[in-house]
């Protein structure tokens, strides 16, 4: 509890003050939960992001004039004003400016960046509470509970931010012990809490607020790059619930609210997400501990190559193919290629399908997106469940740049970090051959068990160029 | 009602009416709503802000102001990430045409 | 907070968990769903027994005593009705054997 | 506001008695939320109302402890809670009693007639809040409201409730100005809703109360029968919201919250049921006002009958025919007989099918149950979407006891009461036969033109009667 924030409101009694606030957050609010309704279907979705914006200018605005009307008193009041108009204006260049250039490839990253800084926002009014020192113990145990799970999520989505962006290694990195070692962890904070709130010296509240902070980066070493997404929305969730607890240490109900609202989506859309995955949340979590990657499968297997011509003259003969587009393809721009092969194809009539899973790319509707801007007519993408079955009856599935979304170790290997989650089977048409520039992997990081296939061939290159190449020997048979 | 009631209540509400609104969102959907909520909480910054103006030590100046710092990034990058992903469904609509 | 904020926000909250709750519901559940609803709101037996304890005047008590009445007819008929009505659909659920 | 019960709690500031109640509370709302959230799904639809009625009994006993306490200074205290006790019990036994004995297909009228026993209890709460003439304008503003809602949805239900069960008539009933007249008692209300707050006097209340009672009975009036569902779903929407008003003024956190949750979730539901009926709430509401019924159309239009035999032997030599049972085989509780006839025609080779319409029937699900209890294999039974386009190609549809969910004046006649609502196409069918008493009319009491097509023959009678001659007369084909 913040006392002093307390006194302040008790002793500025503007009934004009009080009742604008409270209405100003009641809008805000109002605005951030139609704006997650909007978002949650895609015909509406970015009109949602642009309420809940409106949503939360009012409110920042709002906390402005609250704090300079309840601060009157306080003579470094203009000081902190102007900390905290620098803090956003430089938070704003910053986060304005990098989530504007980076490629919109590296997204998932730059949520788990922002995501943690809220994180660390909501660890640190819990520190700062717990340092305070005053107030009943409920609120205490609180503020200790939103620095736990704050810190994690902070340093565990910085984390997950340096795997994504493979500055460090974005495979399962495990250790024997490595559970043993985050219980210890988990238990040392909670011990750590309750020296903070019984004993509130800067010494205590400083150790136990690194901890968490430990446990964060370890807990995300273990889990496989597959697999970040959903770890980012279960630390987005916990973010979500630090600031909840924020709010009761507060006395706010407008972070209490808001923070309750994503602390239930989140969670509830972490599931959905491991779901979708077909993956449970606990062996998401937990799954790589204890299991060591073993070396030994390195020896070098073969990939066939094929030569461009080879591959265009059984293009053109075949009578279905089915195209399946990968990171790849985005990465590499080929989009306006693939659609000229289409129509080459289509010209000596070959049917063409696209087979669109739902995480391929690196966004949602990633693929959709790039072939919609090449014109690609929608009937011609189908959606996972639509196009499975067909890849039996295809004489060719080509597939450009994709790697973990045609891995058949998803179905195939029980111990492989991506089983059980849905993949297109390429595997079972009838040839299949890849466009990738080498022996790159994938974002899961594991090795792609199609790529060896007897049936399998490699047409090694850039995307684009390799598209392009296959159009021009069409063009020429 | 005692004032922790109160907040009970609301939080038990809240947390429904977090977990009715995404029930059922499509996959596509997914990381572009996990950003959006990932947004929402940026309004930490305002507790932040709260806070800071609580502070009385440099200390707790010090780590208030980071903690602002922490907030608007928050905000600012998740608005923008959602932004920019929500656009690509824009266009998608529109050339749908249906 | 002020008492009367504090109440709209609840207001708030739980419109939408109420709203958030039906959302797609199939038609063969309406007619119990309504029933169903039509119980919860029996709770207004309990806001009449408080109604009647405030009674001061014979003409308070009488009125008072009557809306415990008609409260007491919602709670318990809404729930049978109810009741009834869906043991149909466990009777099927069974039998459907899927 | 009852100030008398603030001064009570005021008064007695007992915190084990304070968080007891208020836990217990909580924990009815819980029960409540979770009851409706598992309602609203077929597999956990009855669990759902035992766990709500387990927050009843919950808050229900709570009011009693809670009162016994709050009330102790007050020397008619055993009096009023001897009253309590005395009112559950008459109700208990009225209600547990009538909502047992009621058939099954009068379900719909007892829920109205329940559902304006809460409206009546909310418009007492405000009347009385009213009458002591204590509190703040906005609340007492509440108040009123709650009197008008409340009342409306007393009357408006018990005029549903009449009409269902025929004690009036359940068409349409209107007159020239209906709709003026009604504007005219809202209007009253509002200007007595007024002087009771400004000036409560026992006279301008009670006068105040009159108003709204009448306009509910004659907002009815002209909604026809085959409407009141969604009127009645209406009138649940709004005591629910009387209710929450009724919280507001009693400051009852656990009266406010239920009450808006049945008032938001019954809106939306009420929307639903109007949607499924391919109808607009306001066409629905004032659709038949000032529409007067033509009565010229009752030249005497010819059912054609047929003899059992000649139906049985077109049966026999049919290679499809659809069954459309209705209420009339509930009624007549044919289905055993039924499924005879099945048999008996899938012994000699003809397909044979259900076609089920969701409102077929007095209850949802109606015909489903009865078809399961005599044992007809579920994947025989065919929603509206999936049999509509079979129509054409069946041989024969036999209508048994069905009448408005085969009604085409739905997509025949704009005039129709039930235009636009989804119907069977039972008229596509090749031939149809109906088996009916007699010209008896369906719930929404309007006349059926497929009854007088060319290719409709009827076979008159009681449904299990019929169906059983029509077993017989096939067996001795
Ligand atoms: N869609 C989403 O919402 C989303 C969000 C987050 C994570 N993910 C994850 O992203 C993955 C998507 O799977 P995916 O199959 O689409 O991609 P992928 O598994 O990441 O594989 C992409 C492949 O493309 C090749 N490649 C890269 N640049 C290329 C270029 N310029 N030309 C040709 N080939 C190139 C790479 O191999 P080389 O290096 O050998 O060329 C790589 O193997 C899944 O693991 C999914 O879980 C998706
Ligand atoms: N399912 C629900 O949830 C629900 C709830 C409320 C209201 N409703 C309404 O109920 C109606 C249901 O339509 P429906 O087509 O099933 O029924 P219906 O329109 O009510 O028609 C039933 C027909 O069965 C005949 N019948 C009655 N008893 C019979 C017997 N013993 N033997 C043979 N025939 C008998 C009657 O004609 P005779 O008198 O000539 O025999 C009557 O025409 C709809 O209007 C719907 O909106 C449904």
């Amino acid at each position: 509890m913040f006392w002093n924030l307390l006194a302040m409101e008790v002793a500025n009694q503007n009934p004009v003050l009080l009742h604008g606030t409270t209405a100003a957050y009641f809008i805000s609010i109002l605005l951030f939960i139609l704006g997650i309704k909007m978002m949650s279907s895609p015909a509406t979705a970015r009109k949602g992001i642009h309420w809940a914006g409106l949503g939360m200018l009012l409110a920042i605005i709002t906390a402005f004039v609250h704090i300079y009307f309840l601060g009157q008193s306080d003579p470094q009041l203009f000081l902190k004003l102007g900390l905290m108009v620098l803090m956003i204006l430089i938070g704003t260049a910053i986060g304005w400016y990098s989530s504007l250039k980076v490629p919109m490839t590296d997204m998932p990253q730059m949520v788990a960046l922002f995501n943690g800084m809220g994180g660390g926002a909501a660890a640190v009014i819990g520190y700062l509470d717990l340092l305070h020192g005053h107030g009943p113990v409920s609120l205490k145990v609180l503020a200790a509970a939103a620095v736990i799970i704050g810190a994690t999520s902070f340093s565990g989505s910085i984390g997950a931010f340096l795997k994504l962006q493979r500055w460090i290694s974005s495979r399962p990195i495990t250790y024997p012990g490595q559970q043993f070692v985050n219980a210890l962890l988990f238990l040392g904070s909670l011990v750590l809490g309750y020296l903070s709130i019984t004993n509130p010296t800067v010494l205590n509240v400083n150790l136990f607020i690194l901890l968490p902070l430990l446990l964060g980066i370890l807990m995300t070493l273990p889990i496989g790059g597959a697999d970040m997404p959903v770890v980012i929305s279960l630390f987005n969730a916990l973010t979500g619930l630090a600031v909840a607890f924020d709010g009761f240490a507060l006395q706010n109900y407008t972070l209490i609210i808001s923070g309750t609202i994503v602390g239930a989506s989140g969670t509830l859309l972490t599931i959905l997400m491991a779901r979708a995955m077909n993956r449970s949340l606990f062996n998401i979590l937990f799954g790589a501990f204890g299991k060591v990657q073993k070396g030994g499968e390195e020896e070098e297997k073969v990939m066939k190559e094929m030569s461009i011509d080879d591959a265009a003259s059984i293009l053109a003969f075949a009578d279905k193919v089915i195209i399946v587009p990968g990171f790849g393809m985005a990465a590499a721009q080929a989009q306006h290629k693939v659609k000229e092969l289409m129509e080459e194809l289509e010209k000596r009539g070959v049917e063409v399908k696209f087979a669109i899973h739902p995480v391929a790319g690196r966004m949602p509707g990633h693929m959709n997106v790039l072939l919609a801007e090449a014109d690609i007519p929608y009937d011609r993408l189908y959606d996972l469940e639509d196009i499975n079955p067909e890849f039996e009856t295809a004489d060719v599935a080509l597939i450009i740049g994709a790697n973990d979304v045609v891995n058949p170790s998803a179905e195939w290997d029980p111990n492989s970090p991506i089983y059980g989650m849905p993949i297109l089977q390429a595997y079972k048409a009838k040839n299949v051959f890849v466009i990738k520039r080498g022996r790159g992997r994938g974002f899961a990081g594991i090795d792609n068990p199609l790529f060896y296939l007897d049936k399998t061939y490699m047409l090694f290159g850039d995307a684009q160029k390799v598209v392009s190449d296959l159009v021009q020997a069409l063009k020429k048979l | 009602m005692p004032e922790v009631w109160v907040a009970l209540y609301i939080f038990m509400l809240s947390a429904f009416t977090g977990f009715e609104i995404i029930s059922r969102v499509p996959v596509i959907l997914h990381t572009p709503l996990m950003s959006g909520t990932n947004f929402i909480h940026g309004i930490v910054l305002v507790g932040a802000m709260y806070v800071l103006l609580t502070a009385s030590t440099p200390l707790e100046l010090a780590v208030g102001t980071f903690g602002v710092f922490l907030g608007a990034l928050n905000v600012v990058g998740g608005y923008v990430v959602t932004d920019r992903m929500l656009a690509m469904f824009e266009e998608k609509k529109k050339r749908r045409k249906e």
